[in-house]
This record gives structure tokens, C-alpha cells and sequence, in this order.
């Protein structure tokens, strides 16, 4: 493997190290959010996507993620079964390719953050055994045809999104965003709403932990968008500034929304906005400039801001915002590229209607949009309707009453008084 | 023997303690509590809807009087509390039976 | 942009990731240390202090600091408005040419932390909205310049510090160590003591998150250091050995103080030390030896464990010891260059006091001390007292006893008990 | 120093900082899992742990470690004293140099880990000021020869077991695992049980704080495990993706292991679980194919869960179980290269005998594990012995009742009441 | 003049204290405790081991009020604490010599 | 029918359940609370200045008993908190006029 580059390696192995960090994030993000009395579970939740995703992609997710497209666009074949042929193996343009194994890890790490997210949508009131069972079948039947469509890119023969309708999306606007915002809709309503929606304020626990889990993700997002780029390269410097401008001009407009409503600017606004631009420049990160990506961030902050609210209004409980923040955001992101996409920042990418004066890329981006928000709702519903209706995908009522972590786990969260405690 | 028992604001425990001690009392017990009244409580934010958060924060204090004690301690406790301002507390006080100090099975007045 | 070095690439990119973690580690390292009534204000201040900071850096911020000298060192021109000209160059020397947009994002994140720590002076008493309006101006007015002055080498040409006193300073002893201590203390004297100054402890509410926060600044601080190096170089490894001997030895100086004192050895001893200790390496990382290191690392810890306690002395509230720490901290660094630098660690360092006997060297530090120190206490002093003045900086005494978290947040950071939280 | 790979710099810089934040997550990790009353003190060990051995370590740690061997394969010499001779140095194979300052951070992070992981064995009743001369004396007596056997390849001439013996040990399943989990045993035998052990629960007082630190660990274990194959290559990526499969499969293991036992699914289990995971691989990530380390996962999660449960039956009280999970699981990974490592993923590895055949590999392991652990074993047991009977090892009862934070540090770790802290 | 204490369940709070303003008592103190009784607590898993948390969270809720109003509120307390289930609590009545407003130093029924 | 009040120190919350269940009470109302008498607090250190936590952590334990039961119920809570040391604490009893089990609206004995 004497040809790998270095430096481009250096970059993707720390990437994938850095997605990883996410998903622990993330269950400090979630797990703060939550009341707690269900916070371990929370937690939890994100610790088992990690397990049951990473033992799938290494058996055979990856192969029909990234294997050889089977013909028509939808899956990959099972070459790559237990990673075969992949130890020693290499990736990437000439004079900068990286070992597949690599890629393997990177891959891995979005897989594993798109199905934790979903967690969010149905906080405080899942079996833990149900969770187990579903990550494992959601990443099977969800994700890898998603994650094929749209980053199996083969020559032209490949997924589908991304080899013949050609639309963009740079880091996983459609695979991890709008995809994990659909199927947390889905979740939602199958499992219902928590035992006192709309009725309690079920505020966050420990707000500390979920600024320091945006924290812990926004660093993250730095591997997740400019290891996208897959080398150390310019692309990867432009995908990076981008990701900072947009999250932090989102955290900014999340803020100024809530000033305007004649509100209060609050923490979790600022967490949330934050968020949400990272998503909303996830897809866009590659295609736009420095500029654009503040106004990405800008809109997709203010949008996510209003769409939050939305769940009170069409009484869905998507507990934590999974819809809202990653499924609004993601299409922000995706439109933003077949608006103001330019070939100037990345001549793979793509003009867009304001570039170019041609709908043509919007358009492509719309019917992407499309097709993953509907997959991923329908699949999604499907699999929660067929838990439920079998082994049950809620707990008791008293046990969600009592909370998740006593009844469940057996633990609580703390204890933290010094004198008390034994 | 009495139990003077004062719901006051958190602010004003150090302020009560160095009274009592200023005044022969050199023992009391105190925990969190907390309560509604007249005062109104803060309003929390969360995703845009307000909730009211109307148990406002207090501290109980109890002190255990003589008899002949109780009136000046009663008034000294008051007054300290006392800042004009709506949601100072309240105090009541009970009677007692009994006050064994633990560590030596002393009773009455003598347990102080 | 074929001619990047990937490998120095892969590690600017990475210390920009690096330094932007130090932002949120310092929202949690300040967060735990105020009481828990104004723990989320605290943090909120930082992540205002990214979004402005993010936001100004992108419009203009990178063009006056870092665009070609206007003419008398003092600021860069507009040339980079928008970051316009970034995208596709590169900067650095030959063989190892970096994308300008790394450059960009790695100064952008020195910028945001510089003035990040500026909140920790005015813990619990600032008006939220004065503060946001604070980051964009001393940004502009004190930051960019003093920025200009020590970082924008060109070639003689540039800022005035660098480029024309010949002033050393590796990784911001100046711009953001001095710079932050000097304004720290101009806008504790214009905010005024905290209520009970002096009389209550106000001590840390949750010191498990002021380690955390130590540990996240500690890791983040290599790529602050050794990312100075802008490229995967023997340097930069110089640089990453004397942070780690550095910030160690001050870590255990600080403990050793305080048992000389007569007192115990404290965790927050121990958290400030690591950090008085990265401070004063800062500007020395890349022109001392690790064994120079480790003194100025015991020195530094020592100077500034007897620093932090001049505040009692002197009267001034600078609440989270950002004079003590960073300021002194800062001239530790500043000096030890001037008597312990060799150019046997690199040669485009200097010969202090020590190696040379002359003390040309140490006389250029200590005027790029005083110009810098000078410079930004009256300049910050000025802009917080027309603040004060105008649109007001302190919130009302009510507001400030009751905590700023429910006040202006309209949130609380904790609600954990498990059975009466809804 | 121009002939440096910066790929491989980048790497190893990254890999630096990456296994040193693994500190501090292992002061979070431990801290959460201690009652409340200790748990800055369970933190201040981590931090003295690393200010010590960075000292120890530029003064002549390094030097006893990597200097040339003295002659028998036991220690180095002392030709690095102060880091003599490093700078500008490089280390590694042709096309592939890093400079060696690069390499003696790294290798520094790994000291500094192994001796905080010791605290876990001796919470809540050890001197603080004893501790810190422990880590002195340990470092030098302990970790150092085991790091110069097992570490120090010199083609032949260097330690003995990795040159003479010629057991594998990738990352550090002796130097680090098996040591410290044989110390830990030393540890506790010597300081005697905490009062009221088996009696009171003392269950964590802070989960959220152990699933963070778990985190924390995690992925700075990428450093750990792939900055180990010393450059950014295809080994690297190997050892990323083991480390990251065997760490999921071994949470998840853990986790079936105590369904199984009829009990529920745990955090700490899960945390647990994981540890145990990144541990079993640390030998073997670079031996061994993705679903060996798989394999390896699984079982060492289900071994480490049985092995935790041994200190209530040998009534030792091995507080936060590093020997159940440091040491057994560095035994599984150790023996695992003896029956399944493959020279088909690396030609420098060997062939288990599961693939050859042969045990001749097996038995190397088994030698290189007992000697470790002896060796660690008794020497640990003399210093800890010779501590306690001169300056004293343990705190008197009343404090170790009242617990280490205020007594030993006049701190507390919490003051969360908004309203009563001043 | 009476103090009613009522030992609850958490969850009954808000109804308490709604039902408690609507029948013209402004003014309530609230506070944690826990306690055992019939009710059993629940088992936490520690290693592998498991122990009983026995002392069930609960909490204290106490209100003065003038004899008259006595009967009243102490019949609206406890049907509205009153769930059917194990663990309801307690409520007692003791007797009360003085009651203080703080902040105007009323006694008497004029400071509740 | 008794209240039984005891501040004491939080380490012998344990004994002193066991010691009721033993003796046939099966009941208990257990909180936190702080409280300052002979014995001193800790000192804690910020930025060198030295500061006293004056208040030292203790737990209020409260126990309804039958008048019948009162003299021996009160020594079995006073010797079994008893450890001699400074800060064993306090033990007081107070009349209750009504006793009410809210679950079964029982009052009196029956309550309990
Ligand atoms: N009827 C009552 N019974 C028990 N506690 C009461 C009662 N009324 C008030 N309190 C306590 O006294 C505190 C202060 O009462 P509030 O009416 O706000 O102030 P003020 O009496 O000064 O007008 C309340 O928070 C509550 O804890
Ligand atoms: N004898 C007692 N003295 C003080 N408090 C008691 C006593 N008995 C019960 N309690 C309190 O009442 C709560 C409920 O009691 P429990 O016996 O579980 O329910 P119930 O009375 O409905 O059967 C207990 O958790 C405890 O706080
Ligand atoms: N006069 C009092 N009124 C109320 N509580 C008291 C009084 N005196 C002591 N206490 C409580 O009793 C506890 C123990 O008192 P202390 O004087 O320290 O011990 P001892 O009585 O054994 O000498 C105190 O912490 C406080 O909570």
C-alpha cells in the first residue's frame, strides 16, 4: 500500500475519529435534555446505536452500502461481506489515495450517528429491547439503501441519487439529515406522545451537559463535513470554514428568532441553533462560499426555530427535535445548493438557479429531498408498526411514570449528595 | 418548651444565625424548602412556551426556645427576617413535650 | 491548488478543530466555576462569543487583521472582505503550502477565545445584550490590530510588532494571553465588584465540570501551540512537547504554592495551574527547549497562583482570574523568551539573555508587552465605559441577586431531581 | 529536518493530544463512578498522575525507556537525559520519519495513562501526598522497565521482550493492560478494604460523568491503538477499525452477559463493556482482521464482566475494578495474538496458532503476560509496602468517612442549589 | 390555629396546591422528603449486585389555617393526595400558639 | 398520638430504620437538613481564603406514634442515634391532634 498519501490519510483516520466523538456527544446533548428521571436510558439509546451498528457494518453493512451497485441503483452486493477485501486495499483519486479501511471507519461513524439520532423522537417512553432490535433493522433496511443511493458514487453506475439523477450533497444532507428527521417523524407517531405532553414543561435536566454536548458536536462536525472531502486538500479547508460560519451564524439567528417572538434568548436556542446550522451546511458545505454558508446558516437557524414549535401545533411528541432541527434543517441545506451551488468553490459541484439562472440542479435537489423523506417515512413507519404490534415498542404506563432508568436499567442517575450518599 | 419554626428567604439565614448566637441561642436547624404565597414565582422558557415556576425558594429554620425565651427570640427572628418586602415568610411557633439531646440523654432544658 | 502539502494540511485542519474545542471547554471550565445561578449566562457568553466573533471574521475580521499593511503596521487592508481571494490560495512556504482557508479558520478560532475569556472578569453581572454588542466591537477596535501587530508577518512589511520591532511571539503570548488579561481588568474596573464581594466564597458550584473544562482546554491548547507551527513539522512537534512540560509543571507548581502557603492542595489549584502554565508557554513553545519549558511551566504556575490573590488586595473583581492567569501568565512567557530563547530550537527564533548575554532580545519583549498591554486596557477600558454609559453594562442589583440564568435566560441549569421534575 | 513524512507527523502529533485527553476522560471516568464525597480527590489523582510523569518523563523518563539498552535487555541508558539529543532527531522507517519529539509525546501520554489508571483500585482512602511520591516511584521502578522490554525494538538489541522474546504487543496489552491491572492488585491488597465494602452499595454518584468519561476514552483510544502504528498508513486504518470493532462488540457483550445473569441491562455495564473492549484489542489491533477483533471484543467484554464480580468472592477491594477489566482484558487480547493474529493483515505480526498450527506464538504471549504481571505485581506491592509502613498510605478512618474532597483538598464537588450557594 | 402536614406522593403536588387556591388558601410550604411504610422501593444493580432503595421520595407539604377552616381542608387534602394506592401518604394536625407575618409583623389569623 | 422529631447525624439513618422495624413501627419520614450546635463545620479553601461551612449535614427523622409507645419508641431513637460524639444531635415530641392515612382516610391509631 506503499501509494497511499499520507497527509490525506492522517485527515480521514482523524475524521472518523472525530464522527465517532459525535455520537457520545450527542448522548450528553440528549441526555440533558431529557427529565432525569430517564437520562441513563437516554444515554443508553446512543450507546447501543454505536454497538449494533458498528457489528452490522462490519458483517455486512458496509457491503451493500458501498459494494457494487447490484444494477439498479438501490443497494450494494455483498463482496465486502465480514470486510473482505478490503484489508490492504485503497480508495481515492490518483496520488491521493487512502487505505479503504479508513473509509470503512469513516463511513462507519455516520451510520452510527443517523440512527442514534433518531432517539430523540421518542425520549423517556421506549423499550430498551425494542431500541436494540430496531437499530439493528433500521440500519439494514433504512439506512444502507440510503447511504448507497446517495453516497455510492461508482463511475456513473452506482446509487442512484448520486450516479444518475445527480444531485448533491456533500456530507449527508439526504443520508444522515432529512433522513433521521423522516424517520423520527415516523417513530414519533408510532409510539405516541409522553404521558403529560404539552401539559408539563418536561424542561431539560442539566443544561450544562447539553452545551457541552453541542459542544463535543460541533467539533466533531469538523471530521463529519470536511472529512467528507476525503483528503486534506482545499476542499476540505473550504468545507471547513463553511461548517463554522453556518454553525455559528445559525446559534445567531436561532437567537435573534426567539428575541423577536419577545422572547428571552435562551440556552438551549443557542444549542439548538447551533445544531441546526451544522446541519442545514452538512449537504451545502462543499458547493457554496464562505458567504453563502452564513446565509445558509442564517436561514437554517431561523427555520429550524419556527419548526420546533411545529410539534405543539400538529401534536406529534417528537421529543427532542429530531424533525425540526435535522429534518428542516437538512432541507434547507439541500435547496440552499440548488440555489446558490457554484462551481467556483468545487468544480464537481454544481451551479445554482441564482448562479446559473437554471432550476435544473434545484430540481434535482427537490426530487433527492423527495425520495429519502418518503423512503425513510414509509420504511420507518412500517418497522416501528411491526415492533409495536409485536413485541411492543413502548413501556407501561407506570414505568414511564416512575422513569426509565430505575425501571430499566436498574440505575439512577445521581446521587450526588456527599453526605447522604453510601 | 417551643419550636419556633421561620419559612424566610435563602438570603437571610446567615443574617438569623449570627442573631441567635449574638442572643445566648447557639443551636439550630435548617433545610430547604420551599413555598407560595402573596410572592410571585419566575417564568421559565422552554421552546418557546412559558411556564411559570411558582414554588419560590425558601429556607426553614428551627429553633427550640425555653419558655421564657420565646417572645425575644420570636421577635429577634422576625425582625431579622424582616426586608419589607413581599414574600419575607412566615413564623409559627409550637409546643413542645419532650427535647432529649442525643448525645447525652440530657431532657429539657437542659438538651439545649 | 495541486502544490498543498497534505500533511501540513491535515494538521492545521486539525488544530482549527482543535482551537474552536477550546471555546466550549472554556464555557465549561467558567460555567462550573461561577455559582449555579449564573452558570448558563456564563457559558451563553462564550457562545456569543463564537457567533460574533465567527460571524465579523468572515465579513471583515480576516481582511483588516491578516490583509496587506496599510502602511504603518497598525491594520490590514480590505482586500479579504467576504473572504473574498481565499478560496483556491494558499499560504506558507514552499513544499509546504497550505489552503489560505485553514489559515483562516485556525486565526479564526484564536479571535473567538481571546475574547471568550474576557467573560470570565465579569462573571454574573453583565447585560447579556451589552456583552454580544462588546464581542463585535472589541473585536474590531482591539482585537484586529494588536492581531495585525503580532501575527501578520509580511515579510517586513506587516504588522509592526512582528514585522518591524522583531518581537517574539509563537502562538499569541500578545494577542491573545496579555491582550485578554489587560482588557480583563479594564472592564473589571468599569463593571464594578459583584454583590458580596469579598464577604461570600462564591465559590465554584460544580468543580467535576471546571476539571472537564481544564482537560478540553488542555487537549485543545496543543493544536493552539503546536497548530502554530502551520504545518506537521519538527517545530510543531517542539511546540506539543513544551505545552504538555509546560502546562504540567505549572499544574503541579500551583499545587506546591499552595502547600508552601500553608494551605491544601486544591483541584482548582491544580486546573488553574494547567492553565496559567499552557498561558506562559504560549508565546515560548516554539523558541525554548522542553527543559526551558518545564522552568517556565514551574515559574509560570507560581507567578500566577501569587497573582490570582492581588485582586483582594487591590480591589478589583475580575471574578475568574483572567488577569491573574492569562495576563500574568502572558508576561512570564514573553520574558522567558527574552532570556531563555535559543535558536538552537529554531532558527528563526532568537538568542535571550541567557544563551547571547545580550539583552537586545528581552527589550524588544518587554515593549511588545507594554505597547500591547497599554493598548488594549485603554482601549477596552474606553469602549466598556461608553457601553456603561450608553445602552448600560450591569444588570440591576435584583437581577444579579436573583441569578442571570432565570432572569435573562429564562432558564435554570439544573432541575435533577428525578421525582419532582416534570 | 526536511526529510520528515508530514502525513505521518500529522498523525502522531494528532495521536499525542489524542491519548493524552484520554487523562482527563479517565478523571471524569473515574470521578463519576466514586460517591460523591471523594470524587475530587478521585480526580486530583489523574491530574498529579500527569504532572509527575511529565516531569519524571523529559528529566529521564524518556531516556531510561527508549535510550539505547543498557546490555540485558532490562532499561535504557541515559543518553536523553533532559531530552539530550532529540531535537531536530527523527525516528522511523525510511520515507516515514517523524521527528522524534513527536515520538516522545506520544510515548509520554502512555506513562502518564497507565499510572492514573492505578487510582481506580485505591479510591476513596489513599494520601493524596503519598500518591504523588507513589507515581514518582512507580513510573521509574515500574512502568519504565515494562515500557523498555515491550516498547524499546532497537533491531535486537533493545528490550527484551520485544526483541529478544519477540511477543507482540502492538499498543500496549503488557506495558499498559496487564501492568496496571496487575499494580492495581498490589494496590488494594496493600491499602485494605474501603470501610463499609460489600456492606453499602457505593454506586456511582454520577453516571452521566462515567458514559462522558467512557467517551472521552474512546476516542482518544483511536490515538491510543492506530497513533501506535506511528505514521498514517494502512496499519493505522487497520487498528482504527479493530479498535473501534472490538470496542462496540464488547459493550455490547457486556451487556448480554448481564441479561443473561437474569439481571438488566446496565450503564456501567455498557461503560464498562466498552473499556474492556479497546483494552483486549490494544495488543492485538494490528494483528489481527476486523472480525478477529470482533472476536476479541465479545469476549473480552463477557470475560471482563465475569472478572469484576472475582473482588467480592477474594474480598479484595479493587475499587473501580482495574483488574477486571485492565488485566483480563489485556490477557484476552494478549493471548488472542497467540491463537488468531495473521500476517496477512501485518508482515511484521506473526501467525496465531489457529493459522499456523504452530503455538510457538501462543507461548510467547503467555511469557510475556506472566512476567508483566509478575514482575508489575511484586514491585508494586514493595513500594506500596514501603510507603504505608513509612510516611503511611491510607487516611485515618474518620476521614476517609467524612471523605477525601474536604478533608484532604477543603473542597466539595457540588453547591448546585441555585438559591442557598453564596 | 392548626398546621396541617401532609407526606405525599411527588406527583400530587400541582393538584394540591390548586385544589388548596381554589378553596381560599393562599399560602402553602413545600418541601422533599422520602419514607418507608408499606410501600416498598425500588432495586438498583451495582456490579452485579443488587440493593433496595427503601426510602420512597415523597413530599412535605405543610399549611396553616384557623381551626375554623380546619375539617374543610383537611378533608380537601387528603382526597385529593388520595390515589387508592400503596404509599399515599400521611397527614397529621398539630397545634399552633402563634403565627408571624414576617414582613408586617401580623399575628394571628391577620398573618396567614 | 406523638410526633417524634430527630436531627441527627446522617450515618445512622440505617440503624435507626432497622431499630423501628424491629420494634414494630413501620413507618418513617426521613429528610435532609443542616444544622449548627456545639459541633463545628469545615473549613473549605477558594483562591486561599479560607471559609467555614458552619452548617453541618444532618437528617430530620420523623416517627407518628401511638401516646402508648412514646417513652419507648423515643429511647430506642435516642439510644440507637446515640454514637457520644459531639453532634449526635436532637430529639424533640410533639402532640398531634389527628393522624390521617391518606389512602384509606383511616384517622387515629388505625392510621398509623
Ligand atoms: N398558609 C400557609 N401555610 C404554610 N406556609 C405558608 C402559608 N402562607 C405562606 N406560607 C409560606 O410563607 C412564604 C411567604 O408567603 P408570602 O405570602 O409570599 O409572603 P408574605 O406573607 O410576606 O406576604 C411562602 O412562600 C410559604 O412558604
Ligand atoms: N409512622 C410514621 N411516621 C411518620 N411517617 C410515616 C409513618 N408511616 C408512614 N409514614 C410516611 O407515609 C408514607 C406512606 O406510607 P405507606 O405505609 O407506604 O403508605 P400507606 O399509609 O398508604 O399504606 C411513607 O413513605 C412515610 O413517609
Ligand atoms: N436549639 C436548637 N434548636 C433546633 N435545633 C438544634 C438546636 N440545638 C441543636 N440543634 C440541632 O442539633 C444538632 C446537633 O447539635 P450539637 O450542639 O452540635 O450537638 P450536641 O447536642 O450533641 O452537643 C445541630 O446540628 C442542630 O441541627
Amino acid at each position: 500500500m506503499s501509494g497511499i498519501n499520507t497527509g490525506d490519510t492522517a485527515w480521514v483516520l482523524m475524521s472518523g475519529a472525530l464522527v465517532l466523538f459525535m455520537t457520545p456527544g450527542l448522548a450528553i446533548f440528549y441526555g440533558g435534555m431529557v427529565r432525569a428521571k430517564s437520562t441513563l436510558n437516554m444515554m443508553m439509546m446512543s450507546f447501543a446505536a454505536i454497538g449494533v451498528t458498528t457489528i452490522i457494518w462490519v458483517i455486512y453493512g458496509y457491503s451493500i452500502v458501498f459494494g457494487k451497485d447490484t444494477g439498479s441503483g438501490i443497494i450494494g452486493n455483498l463482496d465486502h461481506i465480514g470486510l473482505n477485501n478490503t484489508i490492504d486495499q485503497v480508495v481515492g483519486g490518483e496520488g491521493h489515495t487512502i487505505p479503504t479501511l479508513a473509509f470503512v471507519m469513516f463511513q462507519l461513524t455516520f451510520a452510527i450517528i443517523t440512527v442514534a439520532l433518531l432517539s430523540g423522537a421518542i425520549a423517556d417512553r421506549a423499550k430498551y429491547s425494542s431500541w436494540v432490535i430496531f437499530v439493528g433493522v433500521w440500519i439494514t433496511l433504512v439506512y444502507a439503501p440510503i447511504a448507497h443511493w446517495a453516497f455510492a458514487g461508482q463511475g456513473g453506475t452506482g446509487g442512484w441519487i448520486i450516479d444518475k439523477l445527480g444531485a448533491l450533497d456533500f456530507a449527508g444532507g439526504t443520508v444522515v439529515e432529512i433522513n433521521s428527521g423522516a424517520a423520527a417523524l415516523a417513530l414519533a407517531i408510532v409510539l405516541g406522545k409522553r404521558e403529560g405532553f404539552k401539559r408539563d414543561p418536561m424542561r431539560p435536566h442539566n443544561m450544562p451537559l447539553v452545551l457541552l454536548g453541542a459542544g463535543m458536536l460541533w467539533f466533531g462536525w469538523f471530521g463529519f463535513n470536511a472529512g467528507s472531502a476525503l483528503g486534506a486538500s482545499g476542499l476540505a479547508a473550504t468545507a471547513m470554514i463553511n461548517t463554522q460560519v453556518a454553525t455559528a451564524g445559525a446559534a445567531m439567528s436561532w437567537l435573534v428568532y426567539e428575541k423577536i417572538k419577545g422572547g428571552k434568548a435562551t440556552t438551549l436556542g443557542v444549542a439548538s441553533g447551533a445544531i441546526a446550522g451544522a446541519v442545514a451546511i452538512t449537504p451545502a458545505c462543499g458547493y457554496v462560499t464562505p458567504l453563502g454558508a452564513l446565509a445558509i446558516g442564517l436561514v437554517g437557524g431561523a427555520v429550524s426555530a419556527w419548526a420546533v414549535s411545529r410539534k405543539y401545533k400538529f401534536n406529534y411528541d417528537d421529543s427532542l427535535d429530531v424533525v425540526g432541527v435535522h429534518g428542516f434543517g437538512g432541507i434547507v441545506g439541500m435547496i440552499a445548493i440548488g440555489l446558490i451551488g457554484t462551481k467556483a468553490v468545487n468544480e464537481l459541484g454544481g451551479n445554482g438557479l441564482f448562479v446559473s439562472g437554471s432550476p435544473s440542479l434545484l430540481t434535482k435537489q427537490v426530487i433527492a429531498i423527495l425520495a429519502t423523506a418518503a423512503y425513510s417515512f414509509t420504511a420507518t413507519f412500517i418497522i416501528a408498526k411491526v415492533i409495536q404490534k409485536t413485541i411492543g415498542f413502548r413501556v407501561r404506563r407506570d414505568v414511564e411514570l416512575e422513569g426509565l432508568d430505575t425501571t430499566t436499567h436498574a440505575e439512577s442517575a445521581y446521587d450526588i449528595n456527599p453526605f447522604t450518599s453510601r | 418548651m417551643k419550636l419556633i419554626t421561620a419559612i424566610v428567604k435563602p438570603a437571610r439565614v446567615d443574617d438569623i444565625k449570627v442573631a441567635l448566637q449574638s442572643n445566648g441561642i447557639h443551636g439550630m436547624t435548617v433545610s430547604e424548602a420551599s413555598g407560595f404565597g402573596r410572592q410571585k414565582g419566575h417564568t421559565e422558557i422552554y421552546r418557546g412556551a412559558e411556564y411559570v415556576v411558582d414554588l419560590i425558594p425558601k429556607v426553614r429554620i428551627e429553633v427550640l426556645v425555653d419558655d421564657a425565651d420565646l417572645n425575644r427570640i420570636l421577635d429577634l427572628v422576625v425582625n431579622t427576617a424582616n426586608s419589607g418586602a413581599i414574600g419575607d415568610g412566615k413564623v409559627w411557633v409550637i409546643p413542645v413535650e419532650t427535647v432529649v439531646r442525643v448525645r447525652t440523654n440530657e431532657r429539657g432544658s437542659d438538651a439545649l
